[in-house]
């Protein structure tokens, strides 16, 4: 039984129990099942994906006499692909968990049973797909489950909005990629992949495929300045699916763009790496200063993603230098790292998204500013939540840390690289990704501050009860994961190490066999991390103080009133909220990020007037590139529609002016 | 000359005329319609049994691989549309916006309209094809005007005027390729027997050719609604009946695209006269943006979809324009999927309007919450209009795109532009119309909902698999197109 | 083809085109009647011509339908219709009557060039008619788009139709020439009747093409 | 194995050593601004008793404080602590410096503040709130900055390694380089900043709206107060012997050097520390505060110095 064939009978099952949703939906308990059979079949696909990673096996082929006829759909498994699935499954199971429990809340079930499902197996497919139509295809049946998903609240304002920009985005970004495919297939019309590895593309166009490919993946994967979709849509969709567009459908689009840019694109040109690099950066630091400026926990986490998508793209961007350098073991460093902060994004962003739908069905609020105190009502979600802020914020000994750790080695090595433009670019990035890693602690200390500690704002936030325990179950697994991804590091750096060596020809030294399970990417002389010790460290270094205080010291506590400096205040008011909380950055950075404007009006003494602080911030992005398009279409569509009012003599006299336009050419024609 | 032999050719030409003349004369509205069904899926029994035993071609009749496949969808979508009719009318007499002996002249139009367009398709002479087409025209303008309103008149009677200028033109393009003829020929019919002319047409005149494709090109092309000649075609489609809707944008856009076509093989064939692909592609690209802009300002529902007949019109003439395997092969499946998807649409539309009372959009809100099933259909139809995979729509676009940006890179992007515009107009129709929540009006629509189950059926199965002998089939004649 | 059949064809066929600036610059609606009512005369003429130097009988019948449907029957029937709708008024015109003439003349200018591009082994006779036909059918178009009163657009649109009529019976031996000029003959009588119809049914208060687009589509 | 074991018995040395220095420092810094400012002071071991008083205090906290509040000061003295202890202070062979390169020693430093930020932001009163949120902002600058001292450190001796790092600085082959001049000025800035010294923050100060990280841990008290604290001083020595072991690197003994050498680093050691303490003393008597918004570009100049510095490393590679 080969891997290949398992997942696609799996996909094509998920499929089937889509279709069974449509009657499913109408049950009581149609919800549960849907979602349990949902977990078994990720389950196995999961168990299938890694079979072929870790079993390091062939890749397989596969072609059905479905799809384009004369090509027919082809589909492919190697270590990428098996990663990327990994990937997927891992995540879609556990969200398939989650919503087992989380599903009941769930008010308009017959909109979303039905494309769960759907959405599941069209990432699937997407993953293995092995030529362009079937690709395309899948991946727009990916974007289209998800933009139904994201309808599935089409009465909540905004929702309308949110599907129509995501959708129109998608579909851009598929044209974007159908173009890219047709570059590489040439005129001939070879689309099968394996015909686009054989065919050498010429140089100018080998770049426009770049492009188009970065243009296409990256307006999937919410680079800056395609990211405007993804803000909207994230939250706007129930949670456990929110944690799969942000956790997981991110990644499929990091997978395309690695297979076209590794894969299917000849030996790299070094100014692409420019290219990856310079808008990794960008993403990276705008995503989490766009985050940083929200109080709506999903938005907060949606934009966070943005940053993330920056990071990975940061390390793929490195790797695509190093290639076109020929260094394979360093580039096979950098993608590594990418790699592995795709899998590290997947798991703690699918945490956080849990906690935030946990917290919304219990509070039924989303804005940070009428929550707070939870971490008494719901602690258990509290705990991971915390785990989850610690790892995204890049902390050790969590998993986010090594792989920007990985990050930041690959760019340590930069100086090897002979081209000056990188030479100067990569530090500049380096300072970019610490900035943003800096930052993102910042912006991660505030979402669970201002949402779990302090004092309840509201009385919803009062009556909060925990989550039930399939979520639970949910988000404990990947709370573990995280740890155990932090810890042992080199158990995944090597899983990855033969993706790495299909795509770059080189790998990474193997880690299993280092003393004491640290990592070292290059020589341990050189650097080296070990995750097991810091924590083994923390805990007892940790364990012992709290002994000898305990035991030499006192150990008594005393419940008071808060002291705040002798002037305690009872109104919760008085907390610091999400947005004055990040006053001070956006006081630092908001001026050129979004033309900041702070009017305070303060009243005269004896002047009844309340004092008025009002901030103004504009998404410069949506301003200075969006807008303008969306007034030229409109504008243009008004002008052309008074075409459609004219009398019969003016259409006539149109068709008169077509004829003799026409036997004028033919009067000129030489 | 020759009595064109008695076959599949003259049955599917006389089964419709007789028909007409009995529907003529039938009183009860009920029987009619039945008849008119009966008589439709006879016709497209007959017209599907040419793929069987191809049916000789005579001096007036001609019937090759490109022409069947027209005749047969023709057949197909005027059978179902028949169907759909049927379960439409009904409605309309108990609203009152039809009487008895309106439906008596319309169940014997529509014959005639068969009639007319069989006719214009199997025609092997360029004046019988040029006259048949004219007496579609004709039927369709008597249609069109049936609601007797005087939006109806006034769109019929645009429709009329535009029309006939297009037809004089077209004639004028014909007599010249008579006249370009003749000197090979010879006088006499010969000069007008497309095989013939096909035979010799290297030794034409070029320059008359040229004159002929200008002339002939405008003519049809008002027919087939290209921008700028399109004027007549949304208040044609908006103004008449539901199913006359669709067989408009189904069927006789087809008709004036194969007229089209036939003349462009002929220019192909002569060596010196100018090459009529970049005119089409022209045209197309034209019409493409063009409808793709106005798709943005339409309040009426059934504009909408007429301007999107424009646009994609647009597609199939450009992919013929620019020609090659693949893209004729494209364009010959587009105009298939979009003639099916596009009157499966219009059958939802007829439903919709039954059952809002209304046509504009802005009073058509949660479909997909009053009437599901009505709603989902429609989104399904939309975005397969829209090109979404895995809708055979798709499955043409990626063709064209792809095989033209090989060739034509800064053409394939006008394209690709055309046609996120076109996209983002229907999808923000669609979920105004589809989303949110319902506006008033939940009468439940007579109609049957059969053919549009059919028609998306179908196309939704050609995205995923297209049998086998039909791609050698559409792939013999892309050769045959060039 | 003697030259004195020549001469006779390319005289006639140049009188067609003579009269259709008579059109042109014609501005009231009786004398435009009649005038078109002499072009009709001078087509069936000049069908019947070609009938007799091609000895094709069936050009006769086409001659006849001309004149008795074109010269005679129709002018009556849009006199009465004038009549009837007491618009025997100016025809207002688009524009001016010089930029017309004009306009006129460049479009003769244009259909001779690109007749002219004709290689000459197409005979002459073929080639100059058919250069009178094109600038006929393009004068008749010019002006229907010129002329803003539905009459004289019918009347715009039936000289246009003289040209195709000339252009077929000047094609030697071109088929079908009798049922094109029929089936013409049935569309100028359905337009006259639309807008004969209209009137009866009291919609619209004027002929006036203006009137036709009161609705235009989804104006609000 | 012997080695084994004597390398364990250092770092554990080592562990003991920081942690018994800070408050001495802390101690002398305090001692010499006294002294500085013609005041007598607090003796030179007061840090050591107010640890002591505080350990012995009940603990007080806040009826709205969670788990966290109480969790937070045992992690943030345990990332601390193994922070500081993985920094060579006399000798570089430490068993377990390999377990965490610098950029993982920022990084703990880093998990530290996190907790402290969250921990003023349970209790949930405004001064912990604006305690944390100007906490965040400060770290927001001068993490970046410091991890671009990393790369140009790690760009000269070729590793983040800091044991490789201090032996390859130890070594002749380093010269007197622009880089490491302007690494240094910004690392000194950035401890400045870290440890809320003056002109960044007001350690001594209890004026609600200037400090900073004093608002933070307004509501601890006791042990948890003590631990906190401790804490700090650990944070301090950390910086100072961070920037002693790269930039004065002398006497430090190398990984198999002998019992004698590593006494004689661990004496010479301490000097270095007097010597800084008294530095720092200086700097912060010589100077005033700066209002909070001044401080970002305060940092902001460590971020470009360091990044110049990089800078300059690559054109002086790629020209070598």
């Amino acid at each position: 039984m080969n891997a290949l064939a398992l997942l696609l009978g799996g996909d094509a099952a998920l499929i089937a129990l889509s279709l069974v949703a449509i009657v499913a939906a109408r049950a009581e308990r149609g919800g549960a099942f849907v979602y349990a059979a949902a977990f078994a079949l990720c389950s196995l696909l999961l168990a299938g994906g890694l079979d072929h990673l870790l079993g390091r096996h062939a890749p397989e082929g596969l072609a059905l006499p479905i799809g384009l006829p004369w090509i027919g759909a082809n589909f492919r498994l190697d270590a990428l692909s098996a990663f990327f699935v990994a990937v997927v499954d891992l995540g879609a199971a556990a969200a398939s968990l989650y919503a087992i429990g989380h599903g009941h809340h769930e008010r308009d079930r017959e909109r979303v049973l039905p494309f769960f499902p759907a959405f599941l197996a069209g990432m699937n497919l997407t993953l293995l797909a092995d030529d362009a139509y079937t690709f395309l295809v899948a991946w727009e049946f990916m974007s289209l489950a998800s933009w139904a998903l994201v309808m599935a609240h089409h009465r909540k304002p905004g929702a309308a909005h949110a599907g129509y920009v995501y959708i129109l985005m998608a579909n851009f970004g598929a044209l974007a990629l159908l173009l890219a495919f047709a570059l590489l297939a040439g005129p001939a019309g070879a689309y099968t992949f394996a015909a686009m590895r054989a065919g050498v593309v010429a140089p100018g166009a080998a770049g426009l495929v770049l492009i188009l490919a970065l243009v296409g993946a990256g307006s999937k994967a919410g680079l800056v300045p395609l990211h405007v979709w993804l803000p909207l849509a994230h939250p706007a969709a129930p949670s456990h699916v929110s944690a799969l567009m942000s956790g997981v459908m991110t990644k499929v689009a990091v997978y395309a763009f690695v297979r076209v840019a590794f894969d299917l694109l000849g030996p790299p040109t070094w100014w692409w790496s420019v290219l990856a690099l310079a808008l990794g950066g960008i993403t990276a630091v705008m995503g989490v200063l766009y985050a940083l400026m929200q109080h709506d926990l999903k938005r907060l986490l949606a934009y966070h993603t943005v940053e993330n998508i920056g990071i990975i793209f940061i390390g793929l961007g490195l790797a695509l230098a190093f290639k076109a350098f020929d260094m394979p073991s360093v580039a096979a460093l950098a993608l590594t790292a990418g790699l592995l902060h795709a899998f590290n994004h997947s798991l703690f962003k699918s945490l956080l998204f849990f906690g935030a739908g946990a917290v919304q069905t219990a509070t039924g609020e989303r804005d940070m500013g009428r929550l707070g105190g939870l971490i008494h009502r719901m602690p258990l979600t509290a705990g991971v939540f915390l785990i989850g802020c610690v790892a995204i914020s890049a902390l050790p000994p969590f998993n986010g840390f090594v792989s920007e750790w990985l990050t930041f080695q690959a760019i340590l090595l930069s100086p090897q690289l002979p081209s000056w433009g990188l030479k100067i670019l990569t530090p500049a990035v380096g300072a970019l990704l610490a900035l943003s890693a800096a930052l993102a602690a910042a912006c991660f200390v505030k979402a669970f501050g201002i949402t779990f500690l302090g004092r309840p704002r509201t009385p919803a936030a009062e009556r909060a009860s925990e989550t039930d325990r399939f979520s639970l179950a949910a988000m404990f697994a990947f709370a573990a994961l995280c740890l155990i991804a932090g810890v042992l590091p080199g158990l995944f750096i090597d899983a990855l190490a033969p993706a790495a060596n299909d795509l770059v020809g080189g790998r990474m030294p193997a880690q299993i066999g280092i003393e004491w399970l640290s990592i070292a990417p290059i020589a341990e002389s050189r650097s080296s991390y070990n995750g097991l010790l810091v924590l083994l460290f923390i805990v007892t270094s940790a364990a012992l103080a709290a002994a000898a205080i305990h035991r030499l010291a006192s150990d008594a506590v005393r419940r008071a009133p808060a002291w705040d400096c002798g002037f305690p205040d009872p109104s919760p008011a008085t907390q610091y909220t999400a947005d004055s909380f990040a006053e001070p950055i956006r006081r630092v950075f908001g001026a050129f990020a979004f033309r900041a404007r702070t009017r305070v009006d303060m009243p005269a003494p004896g002047d009844m007037r309340p004092a008025v602080v009002v901030v103004e911030m504009r998404d410069l992005v949506w301003d200075t590139l969006y807008l303008p398009v969306v007034a030229a279409v409109g504008n243009l569509s008004r002008r052309l529609n008074r075409l459609q009012f004219l009398t019969i003599r003016q259409y006539l006299s149109i068709v008169f002016a077509a004829l003799v336009a026409l036997l004028l050419v033919l009067a000129a024609w030489p | 000359m020759t009595a064109p032999p008695f076959d599949g050719v003259t049955a599917i030409l006389v089964l419709p005329a007789a028909t007409a003349a009995v529907l003529a004369f039938l009183p009860a509205y009920r029987v009619s319609a039945a008849v008119n069904v009966v008589s439709s899926l006879a016709t497209f029994a007959l017209a599907a049994s040419f793929f069987l035993f191809k049916p000789a071609s005579g001096l007036y009749f001609l019937v090759d691989d490109l022409n069947i496949v027209f005749v047969v969808l023709n057949a197909f979508v005027a059978f179902t549309a028949s169907v759909f009719s049927a379960s439409y009318i009904a409605h309309e007499l108990a609203t009152g916006r039809l009487t008895p002996t309106h439906l008596r002249f319309y169940h014997a139009m529509y014959q005639a309209l068969l009639f007319a367009m069989n006719l214009a398709l199997v025609a092997n002479n360029i004046g019988l094809m040029w006259v048949a087409i004219e007496m579609a025209t004709l039927t369709t303008v008597a249609m069109v005007g049936v609601y007797r309103t005087p939006e109806a008149i006034e769109a019929a009677w645009k429709y009329f005027i535009l029309g006939s200028v297009g037809i004089a033109l077209a004639l004028f393009g014909t007599i010249l390729v008579y006249m370009a003829a003749r000197p090979v020929l010879g006088e006499g019919l010969d000069g007008m027997v497309w095989t013939k002319l096909m035979a010799r047409v290297s030794e034409f005149e070029p320059a008359l050719l040229n004159l002929a494709f200008v002339f002939l090109m405008l003519g049809y092309g008002t027919k087939v609604g290209l921008a700028p000649l399109h004027a007549w075609l949304p208040d044609a489609h908006a103004e008449g009946p539901t199913p006359i809707s669709a067989v408009l944008s189904g069927l006789l856009l087809n008709v004036a695209l194969y007229a089209v076509l036939r003349f462009k093989l002929l220019l192909d064939a002569n060596a010196q006269a100018i090459a009529p692909g970049p005119l089409m592609a022209t045209l197309g690209v034209v019409s493409l943006i063009f409808a793709a802009f106005m798709l943005y300002q339409r309040r009426d529902i059934k504009r909408l979809f007429a301007f999107s007949s424009i646009e994609h019109m647009g597609v199939i003439v450009f992919a013929f324009g620019i020609g090659g395997p693949l893209a004729n092969f494209a364009g010959l499946l587009h105009m298939t999927m979009h003639s099916l998807t596009k009157s499966a649409i219009f059958f939802t539309v007829g439903h919709i309007a039954q059952a809002k009372g209304t046509q504009s959009i802005a009073d058509i809100r949660g479909l997909t919450v009053s009437h599901p099933a009505l709603g989902w259909s429609l989104v399904l139809g939309v975005f397969a209009i829209a090109g979404l995979p895995p809708m055979g729509v798709f499955t043409s676009e990626f063709l064209i795109i792809s095989s033209t940006f090989a060739r034509e890179p800064r053409l394939a992007v006008l394209l690709a532009f055309g046609l996120i515009l076109a996209f983002g107009a229907l999808v923000l129709r669609l979920q105004g119309m589809a989303f949110g929540e319902p506006s008033p009006g939940d009468r439940r629509s007579t109609a049957s909902s059969l053919p549009i189950a059919a028609h998306l059926g179908l196309v939704l199965a050609a995205g995923l698999y297209l049998p086998p002998p039909l791609v050698a089939w559409f792939q013999h004649v892309a050769a045959m197109l060039r | 083809m003697t030259g004195l059949s020549f001469d006779v064809s390319h005289l006639l066929a140049g009188a067609l085109v003579l009269f259709s600036f008579v059109l042109l610059y014609q501005n009231r609606l009786y004398a435009l009647l009649n005038v078109f009512a002499l072009q009709a005369v001078v087509l069936s003429l000049s069908v019947a011509w070609q009938a007799y130097v091609q000895g094709a009988a069936h050009l006769y019948v086409t001659a006849a339908i001309a004149f008795g449907f074109k010269a005679v029957v129709i002018p009556l029937a849009l006199h009465r219709i004038i009549a009837r709708l007491g618009i025997h008024r100016d025809v207002e015109n688009v524009v001016g009557v010089g930029p017309t003439m004009l306009a006129g003349l460049a479009l003769v200018a244009l259909s001779v060039v690109v007749m002219l591009r004709v290689a000459s082994e197409a005979d002459a006779l073929a080639r100059e008619d058919l250069a009178f036909a094109l600038s006929v059918v393009l004068l008749g178009m010019l002006m229907m788009v010129v002329r803003r009163n539905a009459v004289s657009m019918v009347v715009g649109f039936m000289s246009l139709e003289n040209g195709l009529i000339l252009a077929a019976a000047g094609a030697k031996g071109m088929p079908l020439v009798v049922e094109i000029s029929v089936a013409f003959s049935v569309l100028v009588a359905l337009t006259i009747i639309g807008v004969f119809l209209f009137r009866i049914a009291e919609r619209f208060d004027t002929v006036d093409a203006h009137a036709l687009d009161q609705f235009q589509g989804e104006r609000q | 194995m012997i080695e084994l074991a004597v390398n364990l018995v250092f770092q554990l040395l080592q562990m003991l050593l920081v942690i018994g220095l800070a408050p001495l420092l802390t101690g002398l810094v305090r001692k010499a601004k006294a002294r500085l400012l013609r005041r007598k002071g607090p003796p030179l071991f007061q840090p050591y008793r107010d640890l002591a008083r505080l350990a012995r205090k009940e603990a007080v906290v806040a009826d709205s404080a969670s788990w966290l509040f109480r969790v937070a000061p045992y992690l943030v003295f345990a990332s601390t602590w193994v922070a500081a202890a993985l920094i060579p202070t006399f000798a570089t062979g430490l068993l377990f410096s390999w377990s965490a390169d610098l950029i993982a020693i920022i990084a703990l430093l880093g998990s530290a503040r996190f907790f402290l930020a969250l921990a003023g932001l349970d209790v949930g009163t405004s001064f912990g709130g604006m305690g944390a949120s100007r906490e965040a902002m400060f770290a927001s600058i001068a993490e970046p900055a410091m991890i671009v001292i990393v790369f140009s450190l790690a760009l000269v001796a070729g590793s983040t390694q800091l044991s490789t790092v201090a032996a390859y600085m130890a070594s002749p082959a380093v010269g007197l380089r622009v880089t490491l001049g302007m690494a240094l000025i910004a690392l000194v800035i950035v401890a400045v900043a870290e440890n809320g010294r003056i002109p960044v923050d007001n350690p001594a100060t209890h004026l609600e709206l200037t400090m900073v990280h004093e608002a933070m841990i307004l509501e601890y008290s006791g042990r948890h107060l003590a631990l906190i604290e401790l804490a700090s001083m650990l944070k301090l020595l950390l910086y100072v012997s961070l920037i002693v072991c790269v930039f004065a690197p002398w006497g430090l003994a190398i990984a198999d050097a002998s019992i004698g050498d590593r006494l004689l680093g661990a004496g010479v050691y301490v000097v270095k520390l007097g010597v800084a303490g008294l530095m720092l003393a200086a700097f912060e008597t010589s100077i005033a505060k700066m209002r909070v918004f001044r401080v970002p570009n305060f940092l902001g100049a460590a971020l470009m110095l360091g990044f110049l510095g990089a800078l300059l490393l690559f054109v002086s590679r790629s020209l070598k």
